[in-house]
């Protein structure tokens, strides 16, 4: 789960850590008056799950509260690297004397956090030289350290009361991705400002496996409808932009069925991975979801091992009685029941294929028949 | 011979008594695993399909010698049921559990690495060295022995891979699942070592997919191997910056695609199919 | 620092352990009332840093508030294992179906915290067979998790619902030895009392040397004034009996002057180690201190490597011309600048020696010429 | 020879810039000492005694081969000192400090042993091989070298011992302090087990104190030594319940007597020496 910016810098603030002060608003009124209680310049940043606001036009400067209002009236409702913009901050703007890059990460091939930091803030850290990053792993028994900061401080070269801020910085925004489940920390640019320190952006991704012990955080939406709803069936659903729905057991097999209808030149129009052992209702509601999308053909591919093939024709069987399936069904079901569950299929009209490769190619020229 | 685990390997199920650990049990039983005990808190005495329920893994140890642990335990409890083998001393942990957070990840890897423990999963069906031993949810028919060790991020697009090979008269030295999170215990470089090394293992399939580094560093390996490997990699159609299914199936930030993971193998030598069902085919070609 | 009894309680408390209901008193009428607020059978105990409060009298049981004032009259102002009682803790009396032992301390040996635990409580661990023991040595970096305290909830036979209660309680117990610093915590007896678990006794130590970063303490005092003086300075002092007052720097080599005393015969009077590098000012504090508990002789053992000897003839020499040294000075004085500290001592009257040997025998035969 | 440093041995001082870091750094070089670099947080690029300063361990170690740290830094920040040290990879590390906290203690112990270094101390002197490297604080000219090993828990006491020795024409191969704390890195097994191993030493002094049970687990190394042991227990006079000095040298409920190490010691054909002088002539007895 990604959090706003605004919620991010609430998180770091509540730690210690330095943000630009500044409020949100939803109108340019609002924003008027946040800059005039700020007083001085502003910026006014779009709040949206998405970084390069700024190349969007989703981070405008003001110098007064009629120019804040003025940006606010530009950004809000309008649309930034494809997202529409419903909030804005707006902060004081700071002086920048340097900007400095910060994260921490899951790094999966380390099996550890790793602490990813470079005195080339402000751009995007996949532009910045190997040279140029600090990488620090960290022993999560052991945690970041008083020593392990110093070492970080000193590779990128501060020194003074910025140094300072840096040694007590660090262990402050590992406690942030420890405490709270972070896949990501990450501040860029982290400001150098005089003799502090400031975190001018946040960027914040909780685990999603472990939002059930993070009841303290705000909830960030991502997902669309349909995705929310085969999240609560506990099933793992991506919307696409083809027109042959897709239902597949297992995440992997659902990926290769994708990528088999691409191959054969059909279009996928969503990811949807049933899981193993799901039962007739699930599926059933699972097949409901695919039909809201309007397909032009559905795909189901079943490789049976928990998942009973009479289990899955049972599940399209009660969808056809009960609302209907106005689009082709094309079906590959084998394992476990298989004979059942295609006895099942055959009784109530549908065909059933025993690979894979052909029911993919049937679905393809299903899709593109009327094209 | 077999990697990781063989027929003499004693399991135990921690998590025995609910539907999933129920059920697995019967099913690793009927397979051959010697499954000597299960564990299940507040429920020592008990039996379940004849195996012996004991309250912690602790007191099963008492009574039996265990050499692997096959852990069904819900995701809030799994990094505890995981620390409790690998404290006991038990040296493979197969983890099947899905949700886990990534943190408790990191942390049973820590700990497993400090107590030399191999960790299997999380998120994984397991690991089968057929005809020997099942540790894990797979379908008991896909796994007949043979010179193919296969080794996969996902768990139903392995059944299909496996069982395609073994329609073909293709059986399979080990198959080992490592999990489709971010963060598992196990790499396609650890298993493709044990492969090499291992003389029954014929030739290698690997089963990969989008996200991660984890195939470009199989690949550094791959060319220095000497049997030849068999590469599938899913989610070629898979959009940047959404996870599909797996929570280490994603791409961010450009890195972690497609093309790169099949440019990389191939490089390294290794056969490409393009689709999944063509890799029994050049297995075929490799070891006729 | 050894907390009192009801301190215990109170951080057991705060950290979810159940403890009987109760509160303090340090008159009879007190007490009188906390047993009417209490209500039934009550439990009066002397608030004293020793174990064996029992077999001194230091607990009386009470059916009523008039046989409460009785108990803490008896007990207030009296003297129990040698010390005097100031105040009461005064609780209902619990239900006991069984007692258990349970204990964290610092295993030297393991380098470990190890925890301590019997199905034999509420009496002394040492008398407690060693198979009747459960002991769990625990991973600092690790914490003691739950499997850990369900292992050791099993292996003391525990079932039913005090298993969950105690399972519950021993990461808490844990908690409370590393975030307080306790050298140790115990409980015992740790009461079964139907479903529940209640800590009838408390026992904790903390950590001097961490007490600087445990503020939210409360503060216990165990030491004489002559050994808070030594304290202040920085020094480690510990009160004897005898008449020999003894100054040396080093743990070792002043214990290894007690015991060379005593071999020939005489009593020292205290432990008092001036450390390395101690100044003539401290001392010269030093030695005040040892004036103050009215010795036969003092002997001072110096070998000096970071202590400088003439930094100890002028101690001696000051307090001499200051506040005068009413006792003879058996002085022992070798290495860092031993010639000059020797002079300084002769030109002021004081003979020093070489050999810690003679030393020695020389205090104890003045110290035991008036015998 | 000599056991755990000796003339090869490169050293670095954390906290040079202090008095005590200071002072001590100079009398090390001056007892020949290779110290190669000081650390001190912020004074990078500063010099102590002509050694340069870093502010940080690993900073000194991408100039220097370093074997061991030799620490000064007050309580509260000892941990992490000793953490810096140990996650850099230095094999020896030498706490000089006094008045850490126990749990801190600990910490640094787990670590090391995660890392496979050693600890010496903490509240230490520190370890000299005589006559090659000295870490830690002891006056130079005690120390020569000769045939006898030394381990002790307290300081001057064993300064004391050894300048007997010395004074007697007896030199030492190392001398080892322990540390006076409860929780130290090394015990006297550990040492003892160098010790015996190493072809230089003829004998061991094993100077201990009251408290904890380490003299006694020595006492069932000794009975396995070939080499003669001659030992001291200092605390013989000591009330149980009180802390002498030592955080380590109390007698607590019945355990840590002087009668009990003495007792074990003598079982284990160690010589007890009854006063600390007497050390000199029970040596000269055993090895001539």
């Amino acid at each position: 789960m990604k959090l706003f910016e605004y919620m991010g810098k609430e998180l770091f603030s509540g730690y210690g850590i330095t943000v630009p002060r500044g409020r949100m608003a939803s109108t340019p009124g609002e924003a008027a008056a946040v800059a005039a209680e700020i007083g001085g310049e502003v910026v006014v940043k779009s709040q949206i799950l998405s970084g390069k606001r700024g190349k969007g036009g989703g981070i405008l400067f003001a110098a007064s509260p009629a120019e804040a209002e003025d940006a606010a009236a530009k950004i809000l409702g309008s649309t930034v690297q494809g997202l529409k913009v419903e909030s804005v901050l707006v902060e004081e703007k700071i002086k920048i004397d340097r900007e400095l890059y910060l994260a921490i990460t899951v790094d999966g091939s380390a099996r550890k956090p790793v602490l990813i930091a470079s005195a080339s803030g402000g751009m995007d850290i996949e532009d910045v030289p190997d040279e140029d990053i600090v990488k620090y792993h960290i022993d999560t028994f052991v945690g970041l350290q008083p020593y392990a900061a110093r070492e970080i401080t000193r590779r990128l070269g501060l020194t003074g009361p910025p140094a300072g801020e840096m040694n007590r910085l660090l262990p402050l925004l590992y406690r942030i991705f420890r405490e709270k489940d972070a896949e990501l920390v990450e501040i860029n640019p982290l400001v150098v400002s005089g003799d502090k320190l400031i975190a001018a952006d946040a960027k914040v991704t909780i685990d999603d496996e472990a939002l059930y012990r993070q009841k303290g955080l705000p909830h960030v939406e991502e997902r669309t409808e349909a995705e929310q709803k085969a999240h609560a069936l506990g099933l793992s659903y991506v919307q696409l932009e083809g027109n042959i729905a897709v239902m597949a057991n297992g995440a992997g097999i659902t990926m290769g069925t994708l990528d088999t209808l691409q191959h054969f030149g059909g279009r996928p129009a969503n990811f949807l991975d049933a899981g193993g052992g799901t039962g007739t209702e699930a599926t059933a509601k699972a097949l409901e979801i695919l039909l809201e999308t309007n397909p032009r053909v559905i795909l189901i591919n079943i490789f049976g091992g928990i998942t009973r093939c009479d289990d899955v024709a049972n599940a399209l069987v009660k969808v056809k009685n009960e609302i209907g399936i106005p689009v082709p069904v094309v079906i590959r079901l084998v394992g476990t029941n298989e004979e059942t569950g295609v006895r099942i299929l055959r009784e109530n009209g549908f065909e059933a294929y025993r690979m894979m490769r052909e029911a993919a190619a049937k679905a393809v020229e299903i899709a593109n028949s009327g094209n | 011979m077999a990697i990781i685990i063989d027929e003499n390997t004693n399991v135990i199920v921690q998590g025995a008594t609910g539907n999933q650990g129920r059920f697995h049990t019967r099913q690793m039983l009927a397979y051959g695993t010697r499954v000597v005990a299960g564990t299940s808190p507040g429920k020592g005495g008990q039996e379940v399909e004849g195996v012996r329920i004991y309250d912690t893994v602790a007191a099963a140890m008492e009574d039996h010698r265990v050499d692997a642990s096959c852990i069904f335990i819900p995701a809030p409890y799994a990094r505890d049921a995981a620390f409790e083998a690998i404290e006991a001393g038990i040296k493979v942990v197969v983890i099947i559990t899905e949700h886990i957070p990534v943190h408790d990840e990191m942390d049973i890897i820590n700990f497993a690495r400090q107590k030399g423990a191999t960790v299997i999963g999380p998120n994984t069906f397991g690991i089968v060295s057929s005809g020997k031993c099942k540790i894990g949810i797979p379908s008991n028919q896909f796994f007949v022995p043979g010179p193919v060790g296969v080794v996969a991020r996902s768990g139903t697009l392995t059944y299909e891979i496996v069982a395609n090979l073994t329609a073909g008269g293709i059986g399979q030295t080990t198959v080992v699942g490592l999990g489709g999170d971010r963060v598992v215990g196990l790499s396609f470089v650890d298993v493709l070592q044990r492969f090499e090394k291992d003389p029954e293992t014929k030739a290698v399939v690997l089963v990969g997919e989008i996200g991660g580094n984890q195939e470009e560093e199989a690949s550094l390996f791959i060319k220095k191997m000497s049997k030849p490997v068999v590469a599938y990699i899913a989610g070629k159609s898979a959009p940047p910056g959404k996870r599909m299914g797996h929570a280490g199936a994603i791409i961010e930030r450009g890195k972690g695609t497609y093309e790169g993971k099949v440019r990389a193998l191939k490089e390294a030598g290794a056969s490409v199919a393009a689709l999944p069902f063509e890799v029994p085919e050049l297995i075929r070609e490799l070891i006729g």
